[in-house]
């Protein structure tokens, strides 16, 4: 079993060194090199996962990597149903996103750098979910942000692709110094960084004030890698990278590391409630605002994004209401579904010559079958329409909540409900918008195609897995295979009282199909996507002003604080230091220059005085 | 009768300290480097007394060594006085001045 | 006491055997000359001109003394002897025969049995060159400056492979007492005929040894610090009457110690086949000390005859035979004696 | 007897290490240290030390000597009117009352609480050199191999710091300087 897990962690490394070496030599190769890399971890994750399904764990030590006083860091690996399951869906998805990649970046000048960075992200990831402890997760933690980063500005030349990567990387890393103060507060507190002993330790030394601090610290670097308000800005634009990318990190892996991290923490957020309500409301807020952006958003990439930003607040309602099982199912089945349509999004560029803008376009079912019947199912499944994944996993989440002792817990169930109207809403319209419906740009339109089929092929793999990873995981909802699952790990979701399952589940099914009205009339009136003068719908347009309220709450202060301190600080009292270090070292050195008589005897006259002062100074008792 | 140690160390301190005085008098590098010889060979002196005082074989290996780096630098040393002669014609230190800058 | 006086008695005994012998090889040298060169030689002072070597030796004491004006005086008078004295003590360790039963006492054929044999050699050995050199420099004289200069370098060099060329044989021996070294080849046979003898065993050291010892006796081909042609007579130009003697006594001297010592080496010393080592009797003693004479004669016999047989070397070739050569091969023994002994222990 | 001997030895080797000071000819000065060089083998053997008294005379007497020699000579330093300058009055005294003053504290410490010498029994004694040797490729098998590894440095360094360059030209200098490989 450890064999296995380190094969799979390797397996992407040796990619990356290969790919990261030889890369310019490869060329095409390399993409072989990377998805055979991820093929072969892929398959040691399903060999673990069946392992752990038979009941088997590991928790083991690799190698002992700090040690400091009694403090102790290892890299060690643990392997439970949790991260079973994520290996399982990392590998799965990023080894049909390795695929499609292959004919996405055809022809593209940084081929092997692109499988490169994307075996290191796998990698890293792989590492986040199968450590063991906080601080090989934050080594993970910070190696896909440092991918996320990369990928994001792998179009370098471009000014937007970078910018987004720096912004990117400058949000995370607010929300990776909360992490880091977490876990110091941790060790301080605890003593350990290991899962084991934190856990087993919290609930006899921990006071509920110390956990909360902690919890609430982990949550802030959830909040920055799972683009949670207020650290969420950072992934819409984030689809300044390639396709895959974008599918693959900012929509089904990397993004989610922060539930997970939070599920992983579960026994300190159970000791804190007030950190879980906290984590619950954020998921709520951050549910609705991103629902409402996607609502009137034009770019079919930024709609998903913003989707994606708004699936992650109902992921953190349910790590945040207790319910963590439910989280991680929507984690996984949102993985399926959206990593298809943001694929599905990349076949729909490609066959408008990257062409973004919903406006543009219409009619493309016609042209291009699978893509449009796949991305179907993928919006079928986030509306939660069943028996399709999203509804399996989205409506236990409800439920959870709505049985929760969370203060308010209703009003989040109700807000819930109202996001899942909008989810259903803004993917109906960029279904209309998209593939039915008269073209609108003809020109456009005659050039589209269908993609080749190791893009295709992926597209009808996930779509599957969107079908059907719910109800065969899901079913019956609350007793399903995951629940008994992972239930060993999280704790079993308790139920209580009110509208009974059957109330429930059908208000969320409604809500799906009142979104699918809703936009199917405004399609049919012609008024979708059309900008209107409604003070609301601007405030919507610009997403909030959310980035104008960054920018002149936070980053012009500090630019006039920085500018202030260059000239009052910098120039006068550092140089003055630095300037007054060096007359003075000449000062000294031109006394000392005297003695430097470049006369050998004389230096060693010098040397034989000290060493007979030192001898005094030894042989005088 | 066995001469004590101390003997031995206060010849090896002797001819230790004339080493030191002729490498700080003497201006012929030549004659420098033999004082710096002779000093080596006061240590190896005491080396060996403590060796037979501790009655214990590590002073006599210290020598060994002492002389296997004293050929290596005599070697290097005069490889050097060799190559000074040959850019100043001069094997005098005091007319070697060019550490100082 | 007995001590002292046997050590004394033996003693004598070997300085006049080789003074005796240094007379007479040079009479031997000119004659065998002569006959390699296909004439007579000296024969007319007695018979087959024996008292020749007399007759030299008076001629030497009784000619003036000149000490030129230019020379350092005191280092100029200290060269011949410098150079006298390491070719007489070299002999002190070299067993030239085996016990000897006398008077009740049993008599240890040598001088000194060191323990450190084979080094006190190599240490007595290198100090030969200071006589050369000093007595080269003192004379203040270019030639016999030129040839001081050549004989310290030619010493250093061939030095080296002298040594590395020993450690072959020292591996085999495990000692470095020359009487241990005889008796390892006294005591063994090789494939049941040959005596063990180290010229068996180990050939090449035995090359780079005569090589390197004929360089230390600066004999030709390696007479680079004397050369006629060259330097005049290189260190000893300025030399005259005994002390020009002392010069020639001590390269005979020389030869005659660098023949024991290959003989000891590596042809088993005083081992004659046949002779039981154990077989201590008096008859069997001197027999002993026969085969040992009988050794070393013909190795003085070799230094003459190559003296004829080879052209002298030019400077550079001396030099690159040294460090390029013998050096290398010296070493490479070193190395395949010790995969040998490691394999089959 | 030993007593006798390391008098006699000790004042030989003082004298001749003031005499390689004091004469202002670099040949005399080396001739007096190979005096003090055979004197310490002296002290070796009167120490046991058999092994190192032989290796004193082959190193130091037989080739280090001989090369300090050599170098005087191939610079022609030795020709008695190359004599060297004195020192200035004040630099003398300075470094005679330092010698003096190291001299004092070394002996002072060194002789503090030494006695007489253990007894002479134990492999040190009896075995010398087979002892030498097992210590030499046991204890400090490192650094004898780092020793050799020395050598070979100054070995390859000492060719590159004499060999002259060749000529630009490249015609006669490498014949002229005996580095021509045989052909």
């Amino acid at each position: 079993m450890l064999t296995d897990v380190i094969l799979i962690v390797l397996f992407p490394l040796i990619g990356v060194v290969i790919n990261g070496l030889l890369g310019s030599r490869l060329k095409k190769a390399s993409g072989f090199i990377g998805t055979a890399a991820i093929g072969l971890s892929w398959a040691f994750a399903l060999k673990v996962l069946v392992a752990v399904m038979g009941g088997a764990t590991l928790n083991e030590n690799v190698y002992e990597w700090i040690a400091a006083g009694t403090f102790r860091a290892s890299v060690g690996f643990q392997v439970d149903a949790l991260s079973a399951i994520m290996i399982t869906m990392v590998t799965t998805v990023s080894f049909f996103i390795h695929i499609y990649s292959f004919g996405y970046m055809r022809g593209d000048r940084g081929f092997s750098r692109f499988y490169t960075y994307l075996n290191l992200f796998v990698f890293s990831m792989l590492v986040l979910v199968l450590a063991n402890n906080y601080l090989l997760m934050f080594v993970g933690w910070e190696g896909v942000g440092l991918c996320s980063y990369l990928l994001i500005g792998f179009w370098y030349e471009r000014k937007s692709a970078s910018d987004a990567g720096k912004k990117a990387f400058i949000v995370n890393r607010i929300g990776d110094f909360g992490f880091l103060l977490g876990i110091f507060l941790m060790v301080h507190t605890l003593g350990t960084v290991q899962f084991a002993e934190v856990f087993g330790r919290a609930p006899g030394v921990l006071s509920t004030g110390a956990a909360t601090a902690i919890a609430l610290l982990l949550f802030v670097g959830a909040c920055g890698k799972s683009a949670q308000f207020p650290l969420y800005v950072w992934l819409p634009d984030a689809m300044e990278g390639p396709t895959p990318v974008s599918s693959l990190i900012h929509a089904a892996t990397m993004v989610t590391a922060g539930v997970y991290m939070v599920a992983r923490s579960n026994v300190l957020y159970s000791m804190a409630p007030t950190a879980g309500a906290v984590v619950a409301w954020v998921g709520v807020f951050t549910a609705l605002l991103a629902a409402s952006i996607a609502l009137v958003n034009t770019d079919i990439k930024r709609v998903l994004a913003y989707s994606t930003v708004s699936q992650l607040g109902y992921m953190f309602i349910g790590v945040g209401v207790g319910a963590y099982t439910a989280g991680i199912f929507h984690l996984f089945t949102h993985a399926f579904f959206k990593g298809l349509m943001f694929l599905a999004a990349g076949s729909v560029m490609h066959a408008m010559s990257d062409e973004l803008d919903m406006r543009k376009m219409g009619g493309l079912m016609g042209k291009m079958k699978i893509t449009g019947w796949t991305f179907l199912i993928g919006t079928l499944a986030i509306a939660g329409i069943p028996p399709l994944s999203g509804f399996w996993s989205k409506d236990e989440i409800l439920a959870g909540v709505y049985h929760s002792h969370v203060p308010g817990h209703t009003v989040i169930w109700a807000l819930g409900v109202i996001g899942a109207v909008m989810t259903s809403f803004y993917m109906f319209r960029l279904i209309f918008m998209t593939f039915f419906g008269a073209p609108r740009d003809p020109h456009l339109h005659d050039h589209a195609h269908e993609s080749p089929a190791n893009m295709t092929v992926p597209l009808v793999v996930l779509a599957a897995g969107s079908l059907l990873a719910g109800a065969v995981a899901g079913y019956p909802i609350g007793n399903g295979w995951i629940n008994h699952f992972l239930g060993s790990v999280l704790g079993h979701t308790s139920h209580g009282d009110g509208l009974s399952g059957g109330v429930l589940i059908a208000i969320s099914v409604l809500a799906g199909v009142a979104g699918f009205v809703v936009a199917l009339t405004m399609h049919r009136s012609g008024s979708l996507g059309v900008a209107s003068g409604n003070p609301l719908y601007r405030l919507l347009a610009h997403k909030w002003y959310v980035d104008e309220i960054y920018r002149a709450l936070v980053i012009r202060p500090i630019h006039g604080v920085a500018l202030g301190l260059w000239h009052v600080f910098d120039t006068i009292v550092l140089d003055g230091i630095v300037n007054g270090l060096g007359y003075l070292v000449k000062g000294i050195s031109w006394i000392s220059s005297r003695f430097q008589t470049g006369n050998a005897p004389v230096y060693a006259l010098w040397m034989t005085l000290g060493v007979v002062v030192m001898l005094y100074l030894v042989t005088s008792p | 009768m066995a001469v004590p140690t101390s003997y031995y160390v206060i010849l090896s301190a002797i001819l230790f300290a004339i080493g030191v005085a002729g490498v700080l008098t003497r201006r012929n590098a030549i004659v420098i480097f033999m004082c710096i010889e002779l000093m080596l060979n006061a240590v190896n002196l005491s080396f060996v007394a403590f060796a037979r005082h501790l009655g214990h074989g590590d002073g006599q290996v210290f020598v060994f060594f002492v002389m296997a780096v004293a050929a290596a630098e005599v070697a290097v040393g005069l490889a050097i006085i060799i190559a000074l002669f040959r850019n100043r014609q001069t094997v005098d230190v005091g007319e070697v001045n060019l550490l100082k800058w | 006491m007995a001590y002292a006086i046997e050590s004394l008695i033996k003693i004598v005994v070997v300085l006049g055997g080789i003074m005796g012998t240094v007379a007479y090889l040079s009479l031997a040298e000119r004659r065998i000359s002569a006959f390699i060169q296909n004439r007579l030689g000296p024969n007319r002072v007695g018979p087959f001109g024996l008292l020749q070597p007399m007759a030299d030796g008076l001629k030497f004491l009784f000619k003036e003394d000149v000490i030129p004006r230019h020379v350092s005086r005191v280092i100029y008078i200290a060269g011949p002897a410098a150079v006298f004295v390491p070719a007489f003590i070299g002999f002190a360790v070299v067993p030239f025969g085996d016990t000897l039963s006398l008077f009740g006492r049993t008599i240890q054929l040598q001088v000194a049995d060191l323990n450190i044999g084979i080094l006190y050699i190599l240490a007595v050995s290198s100090l030969a060159v200071y006589g050369v050199v000093l007595g080269g420099w003192a004379s203040n004289n270019k030639y016999a400056l030129l040839g001081g200069i050549r004989a310290s370098a030619q010493m250093i060099s061939y030095e080296l492979s002298l040594g590395l060329s020993l450690i072959g044989v020292l591996m085999i021996t495990g000692s470095l007492r020359l009487n241990d070294v005889v008796t390892a080849q006294a005591t063994h046979s090789l494939f049941g005929f040959l005596p063990r003898w180290n010229v068996f065993t180990q050939p090449l050291a035995f090359v780079i040894f005569t090589v390197a010892s004929f360089a230390e006796t600066n004999r030709l081909p390696f007479d680079l610090p004397e050369t006629e042609q060259e330097l005049v007579a290189g260190y000893h130009a300025e030399y005259s009457s005994m002390k020009f003697t002392m010069f020639m006594m001590a390269e005979y001297a020389h030869i005659i110690t660098a023949s024991a010592v290959i003989a000891t080496l590596f042809f088993g010393g005083w081992h004659c086949p046949g002779i039981a080592p154990s077989d201590t009797t008096l008859a069997a003693s001197l027999l002993k000390v026969l085969a040992f004479s009988i050794k070393t004669g013909f190795f003085l016999f070799f230094y003459i005859w190559m003296r004829w047989t080879l052209p002298r070397f030019r400077y550079d070739q001396v030099m690159r035979l040294g460090w390029k050569m013998l050096l290398p091969l010296a070493l490479a023994n070193v190395f395949v004696t010790g995969l040998i002994l490691t394999l089959s222990r | 007897m030993e007593a006798f001997f390391f008098f006699l030895l000790a004042a030989i080797a003082v004298v001749s290490a003031i005499l390689l000071v004091l004469f202002r000819n670099p040949v005399y000065s080396a001739l007096s240290l190979v005096t003090t060089f055979f004197c310490l083998a002296g002290f070796f053997v009167l120490l046991d030390a058999y092994f190192l008294a032989a290796v004193q005379v082959i190193v130091y007497a037989g080739a280090i000597m001989v090369l300090f020699l050599f170098v005087i000579m191939l610079l022609n330093l030795g020709h008695p009117d190359a004599v060297e300058p004195g020192v200035t009055r004040y630099r003398r005294t300075s470094v005679i009352l330092l010698a003096v003053m190291l001299l004092a504290e070394v002996g002072l410490m060194g002789a503090r609480r030494l006695g007489a010498p253990a007894p002479e029994e134990g492999a040190l004694f009896t075995e010398n050199i087979p002892y030498i040797g097992r210590l030499l490729y046991t204890d400090y098998l490192f650094p004898f191999e780092v020793a050799s590894l020395i050598l070979l440095v100054a070995l390859i360094g000492v060719v590159v710091l004499v060999k002259r360059q060749p000529e630009a030209d490249g015609g006669p200098s490498a014949a002229e300087t005996g580095t021509q490989e045989p052909a």
